[in-house]
């Protein structure tokens, strides 16, 4: 769907992180945890192009003003990077957005009376809450390995723990949680009934990815790439799948194909 | 009040509306089915297919620059035979003329793919790029030297009874030459401008951003060079002209019909907005209503120099 | 720690560090005293001048277009005698070395204008600019035909002892040929690139924006296309290079430098921002010193492919 | 000078007409009514170019925030047209834009004791506010003419009879005022011993400059061009001058030169 939607809120939850609540059609509501949606910070071409943003939250709420029944929002969770996050982060209640949105395949959640182990290192945390939620609605046991390289890297925990999921902290220098790296974390819990889902930068998710193939455990990655339609069309956000070689070629689109990709779907060397 | 009157045709395709869909910034077209309608449009092109399936340039691919875009997509496709067996099907039921865009990795090629085309009647036209500034072989020699793109057009036009259009290379010193060059050969359309050759630096990492290190330039920066080749070819040449290059807009679109185009076609615009094609119609539309234009066809190269 | 050393020579130019402003866009200098101290800045370029004074084209000269704008100034100008008797006097007193732009609208005006520049001690170096597309006469021709430039420059080269810098024009199918030619034909450096041509249409009026019709494009618009230039000439040609075209700020700056330029030059930046030139060296220097890069030297054409 | 301002307040004062007030450096109390000011919009290259506007007001006001004395602002007004505007027109208290003022020649006052005429077509009353409030402050008597299409293109006239300045109002359509062009009800007041200074559409000027001169009434114009520098360096802005011909060319700057012109200095042809 594409849509002008309301933004309600926009926090900044740590140094540099914001939550960004906007309005969304009903249909919204039929989404899955993993997808993602496009948004154009400005009526203007500059910047031009949509930038992406895991759907961090998606949900119902009863607007302040009367005779308006409920409504339906998503959540962004952002780190301000580059020219279009730090427009986004200037916006506040009233002003409005585009969205497309939802894009993408989403986590598969997996046989139930699994435990569902999510890894997040940094921003990528935002796709794991919508997931978190869903899993827990499910009735599905939910850990979460979260890594950052400091406390403030470390977001939104508090919600995580709110929805009854176990939560494991690390940070690169110690200054939350455990020292070290979540994947060090994580690895001390590798287990057989685990289904892992995963989202953070690309060297975070091959370790995690290695690591879950080497113990046999199921594991979906949710990855990025630079993206100009987000709708399959341009060929922009290609990643190599498992088998792909220079001479019989095999590229995934982020956009369309993922962002959530079984591990085994695609080449980690 | 009567509705103006928009439809156009160029060599032969009757189209309902001036506006296209550019080549390889609409997919197949069933991508941004939900997000207009494909019978709102006056034809659609599709991504530049090659003989055999084509991988395309490592990644990254495309990178934002200002007011605009570069992409190192490296033609990838499905290659023609999957194109006629697994795309063309769906696209034969939408009322909707399908133009085919299609280049060839050596002289030959350009040929075989056109012959393979030839009987397809769900295909109204063919768009020969000579013009792809992405890839090592193919496009880049025959686009910019009239001599090569003389050769393409004229073994292209042996190969086929559709309606050819031959998409132009901005990258030229003097693009009234290339387009004498492709009417003389044989085209009944022309096409432009394909993309921009330019480049983008990470700095921090000191590397190009594309992995390809050069790519194409599209998007509105490029609007204002797109418009003087349109203009320019249309002084010169009698072929009708589809003008590209940075349509955002309906009033974008009606300035390229003023200078002398008889069709356009959006390209980048569809990535901010998948709707972009069926919206500039309408406001084509809107606009001529506003101003009590009986036809679209009386815009045509009605620039007043 | 010590501060990184930004100084570059070209041709023998001594600049404390490698930006200059660009013709045509920082009048004679004095106009933007008060908004920068012209003494932080590598050089200082004149506006192109011509034997006589020259009027210029009619009005509308300037629209803005999508990240950029349009120019047909015409090359107003003063003429050389009134630039000495006028305008060198003030400069002389500042420590910056001035580079004079020239152009002619024939051949032998090219030498003309270089002979009565030559015994001027104000004058650090000339740039010749075969490059403007904006006058019908003149620059058009010479800039992008690798012959007619070599002739320009060769009988430049012949009135001149001074630094001799040739300005290329990107609107040709390959620019490496015409720095070539330049280079054989006695050029001490190039710079690149002017303006691109472009048009802009009011559609309600159904006429170009321009009184001329066409203009050059500059601007950010324009930097991928910039930078991809000097990047090909700087693998291609062993002069100095000075890279022109969107740079807005020291990112952009420093993304030329990689690319292969010694120094670069500030052009519509100076419309949006007065002090822009001085702010570019300041972020320049702050870059190196914050990434503890000894030399501005260092990173010229450093670029990893 | 350039610096970075605060918008103090942004009132729409007529439909599609703008009263912006900014924050300004003391220096500008030293401005001359008629000059002009360019402001960047957006930090960003869309809009890509700085917008003239004249300055319509300049001042001194007590902060409301305690530790602060005096503090200098100006104001322009001005009506949305494209994109800069309709921009500009979204600012709020507290937004920063980028200034170059002041820019330009301003009106020459002329000899004490002379009937001073404002002639203002539309938004061209801008600049003659500012002029209005200096005149008045000499001691000057001061007659407005202020002209537009109907009367939402009135602007302000309060503020001018709150100066004392005596206001004549017309509207092509007779919906305020008289009923016809500002120069019509101008030429039955002309006489000798005044000094006209005009602000509006270039056809209006180029009446009113003709009107001035048949009369032998001392005139001087602001004038509009497309501008980029504003600073005199692009020529880009020039217009014709008196002896302008295709042979011997004499144009002159609109930003520098300008924007107030003797009607004399001109071409009017
Ligand atoms: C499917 C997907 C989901 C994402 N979800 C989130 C999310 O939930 N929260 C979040 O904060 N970020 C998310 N991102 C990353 C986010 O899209 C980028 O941080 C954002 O586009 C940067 O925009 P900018 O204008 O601020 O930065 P720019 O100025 O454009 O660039 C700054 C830096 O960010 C990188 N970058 C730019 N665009 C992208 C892009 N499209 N993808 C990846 N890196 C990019 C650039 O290479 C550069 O290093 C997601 C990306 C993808 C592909
Ligand atoms: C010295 C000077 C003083 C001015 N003072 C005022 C003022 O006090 N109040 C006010 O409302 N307006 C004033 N203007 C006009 C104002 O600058 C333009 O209306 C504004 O730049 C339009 O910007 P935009 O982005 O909204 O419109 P755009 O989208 O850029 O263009 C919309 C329309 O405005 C015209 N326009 C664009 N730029 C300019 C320009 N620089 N000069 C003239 N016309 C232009 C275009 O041709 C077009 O028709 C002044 C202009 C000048 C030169
Ligand atoms: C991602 C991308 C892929 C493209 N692929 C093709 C292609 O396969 N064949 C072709 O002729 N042009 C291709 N083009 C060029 C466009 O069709 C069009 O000529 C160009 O983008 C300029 O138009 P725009 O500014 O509206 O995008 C491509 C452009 C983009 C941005
Ligand atoms: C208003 C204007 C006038 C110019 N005049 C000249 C000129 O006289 N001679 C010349 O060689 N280049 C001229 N140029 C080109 C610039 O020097 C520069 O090459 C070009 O603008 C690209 O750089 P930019 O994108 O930084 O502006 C002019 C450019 C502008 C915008
Ligand atoms: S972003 Fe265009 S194909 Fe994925
Ligand atoms: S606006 Fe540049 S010279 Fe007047």
């Amino acid at each position: 769907m594409q849509f002008k939607s309301m933004v309600l809120s926009n926090v900044e939850v740590s140094p540099g992180y914001f939550r960004m609540r906007m309005t969304a059609p009903q249909e919204l509501l039929e989404s899955s945890p993993g997808q993602f949606l496009m948004l154009k910070v400005v009526d203007a071409i500059d910047p031009l192009l949509r930038r992406p943003f895991g759907l961090f939250d998606v949900g119902t709420f009863a607007p302040e003003y009367a005779g308006c029944g409920t409504q339906c929002y998503t959540e962004i969770l952002y780190k301000v990077v580059g020219k279009g996050t730090k427009m986004l982060s200037a916006l506040h209640h009233g002003d409005l957005v585009d969205l497309l949105t939802p894009l993408g395949k989403g986590f598969a959640a997996g046989p139930a009376g699994e435990e569902k182990v999510l890894v997040g290192g940094g921003i990528g945390l935002a796709p794991l809450y919508y997931l978190a939620k869903d899993l827990v609605m499910k009735g599905e046991k939910v850990r979460l390995f979260a890594g950052g390289r400091n406390r403030d890297d470390i977001l939104c925990i508090t919600e995580f723990e709110r929805l009854g999921v176990e939560t494991y902290v690390s940070t690169d220098d110690g200054t939350l949680g455990e020292r070290g790296l979540v994947t060090q974390v994580l690895e001390q819990h590798l287990g057989s009934g685990m289904r892992i889902f995963a989202c953070g930068p690309t060297p975070m998710l091959k370790a995690v990815a290695l690591m879950a193939q080497s113990h046999g455990v199921p594991c979906q990655v949710s990855m990025e790439a630079g993206m100009a339609c987000g709708v399959g069309a341009c060929l922009g956000c290609v990643l190599k799948g498992a088998n792909h070689t220079d001479e019989t070629p095999d590229y995934r689109c982020v956009c369309k194909d993922g962002p959530v990709f079984d591990s085994f779907e695609l080449q980690w060397s | 009040m009567t509705r103006p009157d928009m439809s156009v045709e160029i060599a032969g395709i009757k189209m309902r509306n001036p506006v296209m869909t550019a080549s390889g910034t609409f997919g197949y077209g069933a991508e941004f089915v939900g997000y207009l309608d494909l019978e709102s449009i006056g034809a659609m092109v599709s991504k530049g297919l090659s003989l055999k399936p084509k991988a395309g340039n490592p990644t990254p691919r495309i990178v934002e620059t200002p007011g605009g875009m570069l992409n190192a997509i490296g033609l990838q496709n499905v290659g023609v035979d999957a194109f006629i067996n697994q795309k063309l099907p769906y696209l034969k039921d939408v009322d909707t003329p399908v133009i085919v865009n299609l280049y060839g990795n050596t002289l030959e090629e350009y040929g075989e793919v056109a012959a393979r085309l030839d009987g397809q009647p769900g295909v109204a036209g063919i768009e020969v790029n000579i013009s792809c500034p992405n890839v090592m072989q193919g496009g880049i020699v025959f686009g910019t030297d009239p001599q090569a793109a003389q050769e393409v057009v004229r073994l292209v036009r042996n190969n086929t009874s559709k309606p050819m259009i031959v998409k132009l290379s901005p990258n030229v010193t003097d693009v009234v030459l290339m387009a004498k060059a492709c009417a003389d050969a044989g085209a009944d359309a022309l096409s432009l401008i394909n993309t921009l050759t330019g480049m983008a630096i990470d700095l921090d990492k000191r590397r190009p951003v594309l992995a390809n290190v050069t790519g194409g330039l599209s998007g509105p920066a490029i609007k204002p060079v797109a418009l003087r080749m349109v203009w320019q070819v249309a002084k010169a040449v009698k072929l009708p002209l589809i003008g590209i290059g940075g349509i955002m807009n309906a009033r974008d679109a009606l300035e390229f019909i003023l200078a002398g185009a008889t069709a356009i076609q959006v390209g980048t615009a569809s990535f901010l907005d998948p709707g972009a094609a069926q919206q500039i119609a309408r406001g084509m539309e809107a606009y001529l209503a506003e101003k009590g234009i009986p036809s679209i066809a009386s815009m045509i190269g009605a620039l007043e120099v």
